[in-house]
């Protein structure tokens, strides 16, 4: 049998040292990189003991880490799924083990069927900004950034991806409250990478001069697709979504006319602090839906997002 | 003939056995000394073995591919494609036509694969590049970009019965024992002198499991894999097809005009490769229960990792598919160890690097001091360095 | 005057990794301007010598002296610009490049082609009296036009020391007399030759001195002229040969006018009177065994028709690139788009190869190490390729002892040279090679043979031993079609033989009733009588 | 002497021109069909030329290391590592000894490659996929998981200035054709015929400028691989470098055996390749400004894809840098197309897939009309269909 059973030994002071496992969808990509630095920062600040892996962003290895994990029968686990429904089995395997799971960052369950606040059962909660809603500041951006509406052009990040579709579905409804009306003339991946989404937009205002603003899913595309913009000599605004360095950085030098603020090192800190309160008792939960405010940032208040990855 | 045994056991021939026996010793000694869970725990060998078993399926199978000459890239796709089919069709069709499907469409995939690289005649990397791609592509249509799951309950069970769980094998040494004796006995009546040292070391094995005792509990796949491992292994070995394979990777030419169907044997690695890939796939849907669109992306290079760690020649005519299979034990043995040894994920990669560089390098060495000159041209050809300082065979 | 030796080798040793001993402390002296022989049986080590001289293996004893001077030449390239420009036994040139390019490989200077390239790649042909298009790329050309390019290679460098090993074995006539007269001319201007062949004429009638090295140790050296071809075969031969069993047997069974007696087969001049024997024609009435109608390939085949009677032996006879090898290609299913009938026994053939080695035709091919062995396999499996469900159980497993037994058996009877049928084929000297080509097809259910140059490379004993089994084969009620440059040899075991021009059939004639230089003058387009005929 | 040009742009040897230009062509149709602005316009090629630059000359460099025989699938994670360094040196070393550091890593890793397949003679395909993950690694180092930016406005000018903008040639007509009539003067002055053809076209050309007027106008990396890929085509064209590379690649062992230093060629192939593949990480970083760890993540396929669909063999000795240009540049005109045509992404990879296999194959069974006997012993080695239907010999 596996050993460590015994990893909460009692620390000095009676406090029991609790051993925490961390699967983390990939290290390599900065935000969850962020999360991972959040929940180290806190556990070092709770003397906690971390237990960290990478499944490199992808989710078969995901499931073996996993099951490393509870071969070293940790207190509880933080997961970041790779995958929303390959991360449904796991939450299944964590719980039979009786190992209590906070999910982060990402939903637990097929999320066509699964309302994001409906928070999969047998996990202690889920802590994660509310992508949807983002996708919705990032529309009410948009109807400020061209009020009334126009055509716009979406740069997705790669295909296959839950935010594709989690970070679009809120947007038009939203830039409808606030009045603007959008055309979609072009909808081009730019797999979440810099140079591919300069590109993209490059192209689609090649093919479309009119466009009069690119929605990119994300900070880096956005950075991008900006660049691409400059250099064509078109007046079409950008706007994001992530609140990176490079963001903010945009936003601040007017390339960028907004973004919606994500503190990933907030976040991780949350979902530590939400697991850890669990086990000592101080807050026991049960699929629980824990979030924090992801505001939308313009030049105006640009400093209300420091950026965390 | 040559004393088969002792040469296969040479680290010129062992080589990557060697290797994984060195990481694991190295991975055993640091847990200790880190104060971690005992390496060599049984949950944790069960567990690396569980790990590794869908790729090292995959590695068998593409290991075929690369001893007849060819290459391929679309596994990993072609997997993720019998998955999300397999899934997506499991809870109206139930498994055993969902299954079907899935390994239908794998084998179609290694049709299409076969049949434009040795009927078309264009070059196998960028055949399989591009099926890797459109495959992909035919994945994010099936799926519409989004994770694929069997929410039927049943479909699930059905799925679940497939893969997951252990199945125990009482009195293992028994057992074993007991397979020696029979092929022993079958090899003397052959009249077989090695016959009879078989069968000698089955009684024995068997008379020694009442006090060992031992019980073999693996998880399904691993099971999976040992018989498809071993089928492939003795097919490779004791077969007309198997040396028909071997002699059409080496020299096609050569098999043509002795008579042999060189396309048939290429074509039909590449189909079968396209259905062990869907039956991998297929495992994936039932362990993981959902598919991602990007599921499995870059799979096809740990598999062809594996293999070539194993000693397979990307240039055909050599291979094991017994050390493709420890190739792809060495890759997650280490994987595994980092985990065990909580390593930072910055040095991961870098050490997985060297590693992986390091053990070639041991057994293309050790392969050296057998100092077996084997000056081909083909080899000259395949860009060596100096003949005298031939490296090892396998490793090219 | 004491003239110092061009090169010489003095107790030269040379074993592989593998533990073959291929050398032991020869020894070999070449005189400037000299052209000098080196013979030996299969296997005697003549190839290793000479890529000891050529700086691409190490010797592990001895010394190698050059101009008097002791040298160690660490690469290819310190022999080469010594002086020595060596054409090794498998021409190894680079495909994907030109003819120009692999002629001028080794040269320097900042230019991939320098316009004088041109000019002095025609002066080099026209000092040598051949034509070849500069342009070509290397990977088009037949096996015999690539030697051409490697022997052009080795002359471009101006080498004072030219090496050749076995330049003439896949040469047909013409181009052989174009080295011939190259090396008489080059010598008589002051270049050194080392020449290497199993055809003992040519030894015989080039050379100055002769080496002969019979298993890695020199036997015998002398000037030429005190030597015959009886001589020489002795010395190359003894003892093993005579450890060769079917040689002996073969010639028991299969030679009409000697067998009375056991006679001891030792004497060269014996063995050389076994080639020429010339066979007389097959009766009228032997049934056709292999039938062939309306060939044609756009590789090469013009609508070409003939049979063979059971125990005939047909001899193919043309240029080099007439289109023999495709013929055979042809009728063998290998050639795709080759159209036409072919019959066995009256039977339609199915057009692949698969399909004709089920028919019981055989394919002894042209370069054995592109077409005829898997190099990655040992002898004994080579051997059992065409015929593995025969030593199969249940015709699905190979029974390696059924294998064994018959690699074993082929290299007894052809007297390979090799430490045992474990052996990979690619140690194996050339002419070892070729003899396990020939051994996969000896013991099946072939009764079709169809050998392209099979004696390529093969020292005299074997190529006895070789055109014994082909007798041997047409006797056993066998059909065989023979391909041969040399015409002596097809003269030797033909029966009737077929003249190729251009992909067709232009002239048949009984063996018996033709010479060498009739079938010359046919190949090259002239009737017999010297006129040109219409192809 | 062959009439080389009319030889070069028959479709056996120029087809992947033709593939890019029938898919131009179709691209142009369905985008008018579309009612698009025009797909030819200058905006859009000069969007496609530059955004394949930078895979472009990793094609080319690639292309090199192929010709010479091997295998490198580093060049990403080089690149990556390059730009990683030269972002976090540029701020406090200034551009040119952040640059210099950067092509001196991308130096060493060529060497470490070079040294490791040719002089401990392990298979490239292992040891380049070794070095790919641990350099990788490295970058995680480097970067610690976090995107790298220059953040000093300086440094930040300094990198833009190396990248971002366009050079404008004015009469571009004039300049090529003064360019054509300096070289027709020099090969004339060299006897040849086609010197005065050459002069003649050159001559034509500057007095058509006035009347044309045409502006070349086109991005920094463009001209930077317009300038390399010329430089490396005439050295492999003109030079002994290129035969003797060639001749490497194609039989180590003829090349030895004709004095050749072979390692010297293969290692230097690796090092260019590390030394581009750097140069490359650094126009990178001038164009994003910062490099997150996943950087760059994959590009190793499509740079080999860009070659390979150019023509270049895996097996080596053949190959040319031009094509392999024309092949990088298919692959983005593709991307590009969807782009304009506003393409579903989902339907893109299998479009992208199947248009990679028809373009391979279009001009392979073009190039067998050829029908010229290709019967090799490397080629019956390397596995390929019966050769008397031998595929062209560029796609191998
Ligand atoms: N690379 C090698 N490794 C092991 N053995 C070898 C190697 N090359 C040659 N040999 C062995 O050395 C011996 C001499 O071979 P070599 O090629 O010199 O013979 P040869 O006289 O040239 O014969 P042939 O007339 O057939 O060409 C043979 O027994 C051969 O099998
Ligand atoms: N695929 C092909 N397409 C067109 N012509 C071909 C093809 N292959 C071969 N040829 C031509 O057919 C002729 C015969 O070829 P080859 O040189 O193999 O004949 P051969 O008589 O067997 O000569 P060798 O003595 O070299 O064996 C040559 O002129 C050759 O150029
Ligand atoms: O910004 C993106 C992040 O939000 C998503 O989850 O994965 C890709 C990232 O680059
Ligand atoms: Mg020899
Ligand atoms: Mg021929």
């Amino acid at each position: 049998g596996g050993s460590g059973g015994d990893s909460a030994q009692a620390g000095d002071g009676g406090k029991k040292e609790y051993t925490i496992g961390v699967s983390n969808l990939g290290l390599s990509f900065p935000f969850p990189a962020a999360i991972g630095k959040g929940i180290k920062d806190e556990a070092a600040r709770l003397g906690v003991k971390i237990v960290e892996l990478d499944a490199q962003g992808k989710a078969d290895k995901q499931s073996n880490d996993i099951q490393d994990l509870m071969a070293q029968q940790p207190d509880g686990v933080l997961m970041l799924p790779v995958d929303s429904g390959v991360a449904q089995g796991l939450a299944d395997r964590l719980k039979a083990a009786g190992i209590p799971t906070v999910a982060v960052a990402s939903q637990v369950g097929d999320p066509k069927t699964r309302p994001l606040k409906d928070v999969y059962p047998g996990l202690v909660a889920l802590v994660t900004q509310d992508e949807y809603a983002a996708g919705g500041k990032a529309g009410e951006i948009a109807a400020q950034v061209l009020p009334g509406g126009g055509k716009i052009a979406v740069v997705e990040g790669a295909a296959g991806f839950a935010e594709v579709v989690n970070r679009w579905q809120e947007f038009p409804k939203a830039a409808e409250a606030k009045g603007a009306t959008f055309e979609v003339v072009a909808r081009q991946p730019g797999d979440w990478v810099q140079d591919k989404a300069q590109s993209a937009c490059q192209n689609m205002l090649a093919a479309n001069p009119d466009i009069q603003l690119f929605y990119a899913q994300s900070d880096d595309m956005s950075v991008g697709c900006a660049k691409a913009v400059k250099s064509a000599g078109s007046k079409a605004k950008v706007i994001g979504i992530g609140g990176s360095k490079l963001g903010i950085d945009a936003v601040k030098s007017g390339d960028v006319s907004g973004t919606v603020c994500f503190k990933p090192e907030d976040l991780g800190k949350l979902a530590l602090d939400t697991l850890y309160k669990h086990l000592t008792g101080e807050k026991k939960q049960n699929a629980a839906f824990v979030t924090y405010d992801t505001p939308p940032i313009t030049k105006d208040n640009v400093a209300d997002c420091t950026p965390q990855w | 003939m040559r004393p088969r045994l002792l040469a296969a056991l040479r680290p010129g021939n062992a080589g990557v056995v060697y290797a994984l026996i060195l990481i694991v010793g190295a991975l055993t000694v640091l847990s200790a000394r880190l104060g971690r869970p005992s390496y060599l725990s049984e949950t944790n060998i069960v567990n690396i073995l569980d790990q590794s078993s869908l790729v090292a399926i995959l590695a068998v199978f593409t290991t075929v591919v690369l001893i007849s000459g060819n290459f391929d890239l679309s596994v990993a796709s072609v997997a993720a494609f019998s998955a999300a089919t397999a899934l997506s069709l499991v809870g109206s069709l139930g498994l055993p036509a969902a299954m079907a499907i899935a390994l239908g469409a794998g084998l179609v995939c290694g049709v299409v694969n076969g049949v434009i690289v040795q009927l078309v005649g264009i070059n196998a990397f960028i055949v399989t590049l591009g099926t890797m791609t459109a495959v992909r592509g035919l994945v994010l249509i099936v799926t519409d970009g989004r994770t694929v799951t069997a929410k039927d309950p049943e479909a699930q069970q059905s799925l679940i019965a497939l893969q997951a769980g252990y199945w125990t094998v009482p009195h293992i040494l028994a057992v074993v024992g007991g397979i020696l004796l029979v092929i022993g006995a079958i090899l003397a009546l052959r009249k077989s002198r090695r016959g009879l040292v078989l069968a000698g070391a089955g009684v024995v094995l068997a008379a020694l499991s009442p006090l060992v005792g031992w019980d073999l509990r693996l998880s399904k796949p691993t099971y999976y894999l040992i018989v498809i491992a071993a089928v492939t292994w003795a097919v490779l070995r004791y077969t007309v097809i198997g040396r028909r394979l071997y002699a059409v990777g080496s020299n096609a030419e050569a098999a043509r005009l002795s008579g042999i169907n060189v396309n048939r044997y290429k074509i039909g690695a590449f189909v079968l490769n396209g259905l062990g890939s869907a039956f991998v796939g297929v495992l994936f849907a039932a362990k993981l229960l959902a598919i991602n669109p990007t599921g499995l992306q870059g799979t096809e290079l740990t598999v062809l990792a594996a293999a070539i760690l194993g000693g397979t020649s990307l240039f055909g005519g050599l291979g094991s598919v017994l050390k493709s299979v420890v190739g792809a034990l060495i890759l997650f043995t280490l994987d595994n160890g980092f985990n065990v040894l909580n390593l930072g994920a910055n040095y991961q990669g870098v050490i997985v690097g060297t590693v992986v560089i390091v053990a070639a390098a041991i057994y293309t060495i050790a392969g050296r001091q057998r100092q077996v000159k084997r000056v081909r041209e083909s080899q000259a050809k395949a860009g060596e360095p100096a003949p005298e300082r031939e490296p090892q065979e396998a490793l090219r | 005057m004491v003239t110092t030796p061009l090169l010489s080798l003095e107790g030269v040793g040379k074993s592989f990794p593998n533990g073959t001993v291929a050398l032991r402390g020869a020894r070999l002296t070449v005189m400037p301007g000299s052209v000098h022989g080196l013979v030996g049986a299969n296997g005697a080590g003549k190839s290793t010598m000479i890529k000891v001289i050529a700086g691409a293996h190490a010797p592990t004893t001895g010394t190698v002296r050059w101009k008097g001077e002791r040298v160690v030449w660490r690469d290819p390239g310190a022999a080469r610009s010594a002086g020595v420009a060596t054409i090794m036994q498998h021409v190894p040139l680079a495909p994907t490049l030109t003819v120009l390019e692999n002629v001028f490989l080794g040269s320097r200077g900042p230019w991939r082609l320098p316009r004088r390239r041109r000019g002095e790649f025609a002066d080099l042909l026209d000092r040598v009296g051949y034509r070849i298009d500069p342009d070509a790329e290397v990977a088009d050309l037949a096996i015999g036009e690539r030697q051409m390019v490697a022997i052009l290679q080795a002359l471009a460098t101006g080498a004072e020391l030219v090496v050749m090993d076995e330049p003439t074995a896949s040469l047909a006539e013409g181009e052989r007399q174009v080295v011939f007269d190259v090396v008489r001319r080059l010598s008589a201007q002051g270049t050194a030759f080392l020449y290497v062949s199993h055809f003992l004429d040519e030894v015989l009638s080039l050379t100055d001195r002769v080496t002969v090295l019979r298993d890695g140790t020199v036997v015998e050296e002398g000037e030429t002229a005190g030597y015959d071809e009886d001589r020489l075969v002795q010395a190359i031969l003894s003892e093993a040969y005579a450890a060769s069993g079917v040689g002996r047997e073969g010639r028991r069974a299969g030679r009409g006018a000697s067998e009375e007696g056991e006679r001891p087969r030792s004497t060269g001049r014996d063995l050389l009177a076994g080639e020429r024997v010339p066979a007389a024609p097959v009766a009228a009435e032997a049934p056709v065994l292999l039938s062939v109608r309306g060939l044609n390939s756009p590789a090469g085949v013009r609508d070409v028709s003939f049979d063979v009677r059971e125990g005939e032996v047909v001899g193919i006879a043309g240029l080099l690139g007439s289109g023999r090898s495709e013929i055979l290609h042809a009728v063998y299913g290998a050639d795709p788009r080759a159209r036409g009938e072919v019959l066995v026994g009256g039977r339609h053939v199915r057009r692949t190869p698969r399909a004709a080695v089920a028919a019981g035709m055989a394919l002894v091919p042209e370069d054995r190490n592109a077409q005829g062995l898997v190099g990655a396999f040992p002898i004994w499996k080579n051997i059992s390729l065409p015929d593995l469900p025969a030593l199969s159980s249940a015709r699905a497993l190979p029974s390696e002892r059924a294998e064994g037994d018959r690699a074993r058996r082929a290299i007894a009877d052809l007297g390979i040279v090799c430490p045992g049928p474990d052996a990979m084929v690619t140690e194996l000297s050339g002419g070892n090679a070729q003899k396990v080509v020939f051994g996969k097809w000896l013991y099946g259910g072939a009764r079709v043979f169809m050998l392209d140059e099979p004696t390529a490379g093969v020292d005299v004993g074997a190529k006895a031993d070789i055109l014994e089994l082909v007798r041997r084969f047409a006797q056993g009620g066998g059909a065989v079609l023979v391909v041969s440059s040399e015409f002596e040899e097809i003269l030797a075991v033909a029966t009737r033989v077929l003249v190729v021009r251009e992909g067709r059939v232009v002239a048949e004639r009984p063996a018996h009733e033709t010479s060498e230089e009739e079938l010359l003058m046919l190949a090259n387009g002239f009737d017999a009588g010297g006129e040109p005929h219409a192809a």
